[in-house]
This record gives structure tokens, C-alpha cells and sequence, in this order.
């Protein structure tokens, strides 16, 4: 174990499989020369080169295209998207192209490639550099979404989405690359899929995803204080969602508060709220308690974007009325 | 080229009869570009495809039969009937892929020419599009994107005059496609898509100097569709004087014409009876094969994982 | 009234909108001199000119653009994407521009422009031409979502879209344009927002849009042979959504049915299925059903694309379930 | 260009001081070109910004209170402190407005172009843009509708050399992006953009052609971002020789060595007497008002309806 950055724990996973297989190639703006804005991929392009480390134009159609096309010859792309909010412009690549082929061409190509994104609210970016998009690619058959929220998680869902056969959106957030946390040493792989149990817990399941995970915990925390003992589940692959796992907690604690970053109308809570609510109905004290992001453009300043975003006295409130 | 026409005028056929769900595009009159291109290609090359790929499909090798399988939604298509007759894929044959969103295989093929680069190989990419895919965006970052890194691929525009009914004059402030190819660092050429031999050549060379390395080419070749958009065309946008203009260049004549110098008669006719035979065949292979069960609509999302050393 | 196609209810929409007002401008691929692929705008260009009716390039980003652009000047542009499928091109201009202005902004300008477009499978349009998106821009705060199941709401509801001060995203269905309807005479608005009862009952709650309605409603029938009695709610505007008008029926059912033709997986019916559980939990005797698409890439051969839709069967077997 | 700099130096400063939020992107060297070409536009023409937006801003005529306002996140901003240092627009003053997605505002403008074509109007619309904006897909899809329905748009790209952090040589295998401009139908103009009498001669053609209805044109303003891409740039890619050498064309000093021969030297003292107290007024006025209530984030999602016959 060493504890390690949120970041610094991406750029290990990066630097392990390139080492180890050739044919990762890494490529998006400003990830070469310069190392990436959140300095993810430093050093990469002096250790491999500029022919496995690219930077590219300002184009995000065809970093998501070339992630595709390289994949589908062999390559294990690695592509990054500075911010989610530029995720849109590769939507019709991922919709139309990339989540179709595996199954439309009845598997005769596989699609290697992972794209890397972060997103979140927080830091004053404003309406086109805050949003979380996960719900839009989390919707979408054929690719998986992976959202880590510890440094662990970073490392080891980073190493499993780059040895993925199938399209990844991996989706960072950028107030966490400075959170640090334990990290094992040597080859460490947390499969996709499995939801985590971040803290365990008797009396309401909070499930959360991303930063949302940290303030569940910290929600948590209060709320033992009290007396109250939460379950935080870490949804930290949206899809394909560990439904078994959130249901055996609800089963268990009878109570939910789902919590996500995102737009709460449409969002990723309103599938896992759903679900609750449709395979857990027998077992419900309540009626599931849904937070998300206020239904509106993220805004600039400090004291408007602090109140569209759900954090921790939220969450524990949102616990305390359940009970 | 002649079994490409018979493919597509059986279609038709059978799609007037109820027999066939999607519209047909039919590359009708442009049959030389497709033919002429692939004919340079060694098997490990790539296309990208379009929503008019007839040509395609048999110029880069696919049995006709599978293609109409495909076509016909069965389960011996290529792709078991999921893909249908706009995206049509033959890894083995390198046919990565059809597609049917305007422009959208352009990002693709240059990450495939990228793979190839990365990877020392001297494989060659070719994807196809229309004149109307020369106005979206995808085409722009792929172009500049290729000659930046000068990719092993080579631009194939057929430039058949029209979008879905829209007139290339109502697309474009610029008759020439190749003109933009010096905003992109890379060569343009023109050439009669007519003329089989002409877009043979044309290719030859690009196809060669992007082998050696040397970066793509945008190729424009210029031709006609002859039949309109598809079989759900209504019409009534094309002048029948371009129509009837353009019909006297039919590019499966001229090549007739070429050859009949080069061949003894008996010869051609041979060939179109060969071609004919083939194309029987291949719809009564079409037609005889089974619709695949319902429950293959639950084939898995995902492809397996390799295991935690994949 | 009159009966009529819904592809001629939209027309009479368009027709009447633009002789009424000159800011009424048609934009899109093959709308002008061919009046359109679903043919919803023949005869336009004749009668207008190509100044306000124009065949654009293929472009459907600069669409998009263009559409909120010309509505910034003061015209009321109606754009179309030929395909949904198409529309994730344009989400960019949608998600990062349209949809933030208004709020961003604080109100110095309104954006009163439609975008039609047309969703939906049954064929063989395949894996690019079938999809339903409509959950990805109903996430989207800013955006209104209009999806009309009906010849008088095609009418009505276009009409409140292009007098509507905001961005609204307007999906038509492939499948209804030869439906037909009764749709009243002369000016016909039907107001976005509320959604339609369009058949009452008492034993259970069908929550539909689009296509599904009539599928909704065939169910409807069948249940209503066998004594089960369903009323049946056409959720026609997914943003903003009705919500009083759905718990209310929840409410006097006590069971629910909701079913969308998009993915299942995060689509519109994990929306409405959370806000029924989340609202009317005290309410519902039974989970709430969800019926969606299929989560698969639409798939063209004939039985498979079949087996991937809901349809009238697959409802009313879900209504007897929870009876 | 005087407000414009003190303005950024003020920002600067306030940022390393931790009194600002967002990174602040300066046009530290690239005044001229915003300053240039705005002062040939109408009131009511209008222009669309980027990220680096503030030589946009002041020469369109916005007050630099309201602007530092906006920056600081302050209710009194252009936007009540919503849209931040990236985003303002002004109605009132012709900003439709920032944009942070690169390119994002091309299309719109174009939008813009068409409503004044449609209503018979003679105003324009300037967007502006980086070199790093011209290889992005609605670039191209912008400039070819411009081209093909002759709009009423200057399209102004701030060539200054790198995009982020990466240089125009690794963006596109072509030095000029004006060369792009055949493709589209329209002329290419390139100026050195750190010469603001060379670019107000070069906008007002364009600006004049525009409004007379003979279509766009496309100008490439050559010039340098002199203090890295923003205030969270961590540097070492920018070569220390380059810079100095477009240090010694910073085209304030150079204007002010133009004008000096023109005006009384008291003359241009007193004007940058009057910049410094200008700016030294804005930052008071914006530090000095209050921040937004939380509760105005739950703002109206959407504008009012207009009632049934709007
Ligand atoms: C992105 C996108 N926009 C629109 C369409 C609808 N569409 C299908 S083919 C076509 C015309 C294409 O013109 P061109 O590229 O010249 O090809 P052609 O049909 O002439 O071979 C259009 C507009 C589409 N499939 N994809
Ligand atoms: C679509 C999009 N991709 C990436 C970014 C991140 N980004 C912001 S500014 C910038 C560089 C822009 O270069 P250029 O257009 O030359 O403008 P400059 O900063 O040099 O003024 C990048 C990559 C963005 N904001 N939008
Ligand atoms: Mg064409
Ligand atoms: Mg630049």
C-alpha cells in the first residue's frame, strides 16, 4: 500500500500498462508536450514517444473516431477528452459507431479503447467546463462507464477499462485529483462492474457515485454521531450497474438515498431510484430519497454554484428524514 | 461492375415486390469508382462503406451472397442480419465498415490508418464518401488530422452531383471537393469516375505513395447517380436532360467499349454470363436462407472479457 | 374537425405558423425543394422562397447553431434533423450553448427556436436510423422535449413550439406520419406542458409517449375486454413533464405501468417510474412496471427488430401482473 | 489596449492573490486584434468571443466595471455573476456572446449572419476565434454555409501560434489557415495582428463587403499570446527566444510609437492617464459589490411563455 494522489494514481495505471503492452497508445489535447491540464499523463511522451503519446488538434470527433479505428486494428487506445462537458461533441461517434458495432457486426470486432474524461462542479468553471454527462453515456448499450472515486479505485478501474475489450467512458472528477488515499502496490485491477461498499452500515443505504461518495461519507460520518449507521454503496461503474449489490443493501437497511452529482431529472439517480423502488418494493420503509444537481446550468459564482450541487448536511438530511 | 449492376437491379426488383425492408441505394452509374479503387487493394487493406456500398462490398471481395443475406436481414449474412444493408461488415474481407451517418467512417478510417502507422505496418486505408460528407464536420478534423500525421489513407469523394435531392451547387460555394485538399496539406486529384481505368490509376498512385509512407491523397472522383437517392425517392429534383446526359457515359459500357478492343467478343460475353450466373445464385442462396430466432435479439452487449492479463 | 395524417397536421402546423408570422424561418437537409424525406414540408419553399425556406448542406452542427444564432436576431427558426439518430451531433450546440443562455445569461435573450426531428424503430432502419433518444435531451435543464402521439397534438403541440420563447426539441415518430385523426379547424395550440389522459380508468395507470401511446392504448382495449379497466397517460411533453397529472392517476389507481420505446436502461421510463415511486409511494399497491426497449444496439432483421420493442402485448401482460 | 492590459494585469494579480476564482485567460499581446477590428463595428453589429474574450469586450464598448463584475462573480456583472470570466454577454452592446467551447460560437454566428440576411438588414457579425479553433468540425461547417449564402460574417481568426499548450505546427500540416478560405468560396486575408492600424484597414474591407452583401471573409490576424494559454498555466513549452522576440512587437508600444507622431506627447500621457484611473474605478466597483444570494440559483429554468399569439 502507498498512499497516493487521485492523479498520481491514473498516471500509475497509464504508466504500468504502457510498459506492459505495447499496443496502448495514448492520444487527446494537450496530453503529450505538456502532460494533460490535470498532468495525468506527464512524462509519458519522453518515456514511449510521440508516435505512442500523441497531441492532437482541437477535435474532438475524430479523437473519439481514431480511439474506434485504432481499436479495431489492435491498438489499446487511450483518448482523452479534457472535459466532459466536451463529451457531446463525441457523442455521435460513440452512439452511432462505436456502441453498435460489437453487436450489429455480430462480434466480428472487438473495441479496445478507453476514453478518459473528468467532469464535476466546484472550482468556478462555469455552465461549459462543470457538468456531469455520465447519464447520457451511462443510457447508451455497448459502452460501459466507469466513475472512481478513491485513488484505489483510479488505479485499478483504469487498468481493468484499458484491458476491456469494449468501449470505456471513463469519467474523472476534477475537484478529487488532489485527494489522496491507499493505493496497493504492484498490479492491482478492480474489475467493472461491482459496485464497492464504502462504508458499511445498518440503517439506510446511501448509493453514490464520484465526489458524491466522499460527501455520502462524510454524511455518514455525522450521522453515526447520532446514532444513525449509514451503508454508502460506491455505484462506480454506471453501466453496467451492480444492481445485486445495491438491492441486497436496501434489502437490508429497508431505506435508500440516492445520491449524483448530475442533473437530478433524468439523471443517474432516477435509474438506481427505479430499480430500488421496482426490486426492492416489499422491502422499503420509505419511499427512496433521490439528490442530484439543481435543474439548471451550472453557475459561475461561488455562492450560486455551492447551492446546486448536493453535499454531505444535505445527504445526512436527507438520511435523517427516512428514519 | 457488371455483377454489381445485376445485384442492385435484382434489388430493386425484389424491393418494388415487398419482398426487401430498407430502401435500396443503388450506386448505379458510379460503379467505376468503387470498382476501380478496391481493384488496387491487397486484401489486408481497409475500406469504410457508405449507405451505397454495392460496389464496395464486391470490388473489395465479399460473396455476393452473404451481402445479399445480409440485405435480406438473414442469418447467414455477413453480420447474422443485425447490420442490415447500410452497415455491412467483413473484417476478413477488410470491410471495417458500412455506415450510415454522413461522414461518420472518416474519423474512423484515419484511427485505423493511425493503428497501422503505430504499428510500422504498410497497410492502407481507403474510405469512400459522397460530395455531401465533404460539408460536415468530421470530414474537416479527419482530413487535417491525416495530412498533420500523413497517415496511410487515401480519400475516395464520389461526387455523384447531388446530397439526398439537394444539388451540389446548393451545398457548396466550391464546385471542387480537391480544391480543399491544400488546406489540408495533402494532394487532390481529379478524376472521371466513369472511367474505370482512369480511377484505377488515380488510386494506383495514391495508394502507393500512402504505402511508402508518404501520406494521403484526397481523391475526387466525378460521376453520377443515375437511379436517385434510393428506392424511397420520390424524384422530381433531378433534370431528366442531366439524367440522359449522364446515362450515355454509363461507365459499365465504356469499359466495355475499352475492353472489347483488348478481348475477343466471345470473351465478354462470357464474362457477363459468368456475372449472371453469380448473381442467381447468390439471390437464390439469399432468399433460401433462414431469418435468424428472435432470441438472437438478446446476443450479449458486451464482448467477454480476455481475463485480468488480457 | 378534420381528419387527418399526422405528416399533414405537422404541415398544416408549419404552413400556418409561417403565413401568420414572416420571423417564421424552415432550415434542414432536403426541406426545401423536396419538401422533405417524411415530406412534413413540401411545398414550403414554393410558397415562401428560399430565403425563409432553405435546403441546407449536410451540417447538422451548423443546424443546430444556426437555429439558435437566427432565433437571437428575432426569427423563429424551425430546423430539422432528418434522423434522432442524427441529433447527437447537434448536442454540443444544444447541451453547451442553446440550453444554458437563457439562465447563463440572467435573461438577455430568448432562444425561440424548434428543432424537429423524427425517432423511432419498427422499419428497418437499423442500428443508426431507429434509435429514440429522447432521454438525453430530456436531461437537459433549458431544453423543452415535445413528442406528439397524435395528428391534433402533432398540430397543436408544433404550433406551442414555435411560439414557445425557448429551445424546444421536437420528436416525431417514423411510424405515425401515416396515422391518422380528427384535428379541430382553424388555429389549433395545444399548450406544452400538461400531459393528455387519452383513455380514463380506474384499476391501473399506463404512463406512455410517442408511438407507445397507441400500443398503450390497443393494451387498453384488450385489458378492457377482460374487465380491467386502464387509463392511459400520454406523457407528451418528457420536459418538462407533467408530473401532477401522472401522480394524480397514480394516485386513484394505485398501480402503474410505465413504458417508453428508448432503452430501458435510464430512458424516460426510469424518470417517471422513480417520480411515481418517489411521490406516491403510500399510493401503489405493487412495484411500478417499467417496459423499455431492449438494451441492445436496434438490430434490422425483421424478427430481431420485433423482439426489441415493447407493444401491446407486452403492456397489458405487465397491467395483469400487478393486478 | 491600454484598459485592456491594466485590466488583465489587475486580473492577474487578483488571481495569484486568490481573490478570483477561474483562471484568467489573458490576450496579453494579441490586443490589437480585438481592439482593431471591433472599432471598425457598429453598436449594433455583433460579435461572438472565446475564452479569451477581454480586448473583445472592452472594444465593443462594455463598461469594464460591469465586465470585472462579471469576472469576480458579482450580482452587478453583465450576467449577475451566472456565466463568469468566459461567458459574458451584453445584449445591448452586440455580445452574443462568450463561449468556452473552442469553435462553439461559429456556428451560431452564422445564425446571427442569417437572421440579418433574412430580415433585410445591413448589420454583421464578427466571430472571433483561435488558431486552434480552425481544425475543429463547425469551423468548416460554418465557413462552407457562410461561403455558399454569401452571409454577412467576418470571420476573425487570433492566429497566435499555439492552441492550450501545443504549437500550430503539431495542429495542421498547413502554416496559414487563410489558404482554407478558397475551399469555402471566400477570400483569406492575413495581417499582422499585432499592428492595430494594419488590422482595422484589413476589418473594415471586410466589414465594409459584408454589409454591402458580397459574403464573408475569412482574416488570419497573425500574433502572440505573450504570457502563456492562462493564469493555471504551468509553462515550459512556450521557448524563452520566441517569446522575447514578439515581446519586442507588442503592439501597444508599437502603436504608441505610431501615434506619438501624430499627437501631442502630452496627448497620449493624458490617455493612459485616463485608462489607469478607468481601470483603477472598474476593480473598485466590482470588488466593492455584493455576490448573488444563493437563492438566485433557482432562477426560471425557461423564459416566460408569451401567451398564445406571441
Ligand atoms: C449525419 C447524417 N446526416 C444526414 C443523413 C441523411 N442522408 C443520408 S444519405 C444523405 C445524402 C448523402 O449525400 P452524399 O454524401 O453525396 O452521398 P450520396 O447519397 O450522394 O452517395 C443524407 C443527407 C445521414 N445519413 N447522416
Ligand atoms: C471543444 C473544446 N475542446 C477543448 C477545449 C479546451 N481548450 C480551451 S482553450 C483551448 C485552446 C484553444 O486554442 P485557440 O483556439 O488557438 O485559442 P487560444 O487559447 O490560443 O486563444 C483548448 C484546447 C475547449 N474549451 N473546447
Ligand atoms: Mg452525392
Ligand atoms: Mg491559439
Amino acid at each position: 500500500m502507498r498512499d497516493m494522489r487521485y492523479a498520481d494514481a491514473l498516471h500509475a495505471a497509464l504508466l504500468d500498462e504502457m510498459r506492459r503492452d505495447d499496443s496502448v497508445v495514448v492520444f487527446g489535447e494537450d496530453v503529450g508536450v505538456y502532460g494533460g491540464v490535470f498532468k495525468v499523463t506527464r512524462g509519458l511522451q519522453a518515456e514511449f514517444g510521440d508516435s505512442r503519446v500523441r497531441d492532437t488538434p482541437i477535435a474532438e470527433q475524430a479523437i473519439a473516431g481514431m480511439a474506434i479505428g485504432a481499436a479495431m486494428v489492435g491498438l489499446k487506445p487511450v483518448a482523452e477528452i479534457m472535459y466532459v462537458d466536451f463529451l457531446p461533441l463525441t457523442l455521435d461517434q460513440l452512439i452511432n459507431q462505436a456502441s453498435i458495432m460489437h453487436y450489429v457486426w455480430a462480434g466480428q470486432v472487438t473495441l479496445p479503447f478507453v476514453l478518459r474524461t473528468q467532469g464535476g462542479a466546484g472550482t468556478g468553471g462555469g455552465a461549459q467546463h462543470s457538468k456531469s454527462l455520465e447519464a447520457i453515456v451511462a443510457h447508451v448499450p455497448g459502452l460501459k462507464v466507469v466513475m472512481p472515486a478513491t485513488p484505489a479505485d483510479a488505479k485499478g478501474l483504469l487498468t481493468a477499462a484499458i484491458r476491456d475489450p469494449n468501449p470505456v467512458i471513463f469519467i474523472e472528477h476534477k475537484a478529487l485529483y488532489n485527494t489522496r488515499g491507499p493505493v496497493p502496490d504492484g498490479e492491482h485491477v478492480v474489475p467493472i462492474g461491482p459496485a464497492a461498499i464504502a462504508r458499511p452500515g445498518t440503517d439506510a443505504t446511501i448509493v453514490a457515485n464520484s465526489r458524491m461518495v466522499l460527501e455520502s461519507l462524510e454524511a455518514a460520518g455525522e450521522l453515526a454521531a447520532e446514532g444513525i449507521s449509514a451503508e454508502v454503496i460506491d455505484a462506480r461503474t454506471p453501466r453496467p450497474l451492480d444492481t445485486a449489490t445495491i438491492l441486497a443493501s436496501v434489502q437490508k437497511t429497508n431505506r435508500a438515498v440516492v445520491v449524483n452529482e448530475g442533473w437530478r431529472t433524468g439523471g443517474l439517480g432516477a435509474e438506481i431510484s427505479a430499480l430500488i423502488a421496482e426490486e426492492a418494493f416489499d422491502f422499503l420503509d420509505a419511499p427512496v430519497a433521490r439528490l442530484g444537481g439543481l435543474d439548471r446550468p451550472i453557475p459561475y459564482s461561488e455562492p450560486l454554484e455551492a447551492e446546486v450541487l448536493p453535499d454531505a448536511a444535505r445527504i445526512a438530511a436527507a438520511v435523517r428524514k427516512l428514519l | 461492375m457488371r455483377v454489381v449492376r445485376l445485384i442492385e437491379e435484382g434489388l430493386v426488383e425484389r424491393f418494388r415486390e415487398g419482398r426487401i425492408r430498407g430502401p435500396i441505394h443503388t450506386c448505379d452509374g458510379q460503379e467505376a469508382v468503387g470498382i476501380g479503387v478496391t481493384a488496387v487493394l491487397e486484401r489486408q487493406d481497409l475500406i469504410t462503406s457508405t449507405h451505397r456500398g454495392h460496389a464496395h462490398f464486391i470490388g473489395k471481395g465479399l460473396d455476393p451472397g452473404r451481402v445479399l443475406a445480409e440485405i435480406f436481414g438473414k442469418e447467414t449474412g455477413y453480420c447474422r442480419g443485425r447490420a442490415g444493408h447500410m452497415l455491412i461488415a467483413s473484417a476478413e474481407h477488410g470491410l471495417l465498415g458500412g455506415s450510415a451517418i454522413v461522414g461518420g467512417a472518416l474519423p474512423i478510417a484515419i484511427g485505423q490508418a493511425l493503428g497501422f502507422q503505430v504499428q510500422g505496418s504498410d497497410r492502407v486505408v481507403v474510405p469512400f464518401f459522397g460530395d455531401g460528407a465533404a460539408h460536415i464536420g468530421m470530414f474537416h478534423e479527419a482530413l487535417n488530422i491525416a495530412g498533420l500525421w500523413k497517415l496511410p489513407v487515401v480519400f475516395v469523394c464520389e461526387h455523384n452531383e447531388y446530397g439526398l435531392t439537394v444539388h451540389a451547387r446548393h451545398q457548396s460555394p466550391v464546385e471542387d471537393i480537391a480544391v480543399r485538399a491544400e488546406g489540408y496539406g495533402m494532394p487532390g486529384i481529379k478524376v472521371d469516375g466513369n472511367d474505370a481505368v482512369a480511377v484505377y490509376r488515380a488510386a494506383a498512385d495514391a495508394v502507393a505513395g500512402a504505402r511508402r509512407g508518404e501520406g494521403p491523397t484526397l481523391i475526387e472522383a466525378k460521376t453520377y447517380r443515375m437511379t436517385g437517392f434510393s428506392t424511397s425517392d420520390q424524384g422530381g429534383y433531378q433534370p431528366e436532360k442531366e439524367m440522359a446526359a449522364w446515362r450515355s457515359r454509363d461507365p459499365i459500357r465504356r469499359l466495355r467499349r475499352a475492353l472489347a478492343k483488348a478481348l475477343a467478343k466471345g470473351r465478354l460475353d462470357a464474362l457477363d454470363g459468368e456475372a449472371g450466373e453469380t448473381v442467381a445464385q447468390a439471390f437464390a442462396y439469399a432468399e433460401d436462407s433462414p431469418l435468424p430466432p428472435a432470441e438472437e435479439a438478446y446476443a450479449e452487449e458486451f464482448a467477454p472479457p480476455r481475463g485480468p492479463h488480457a
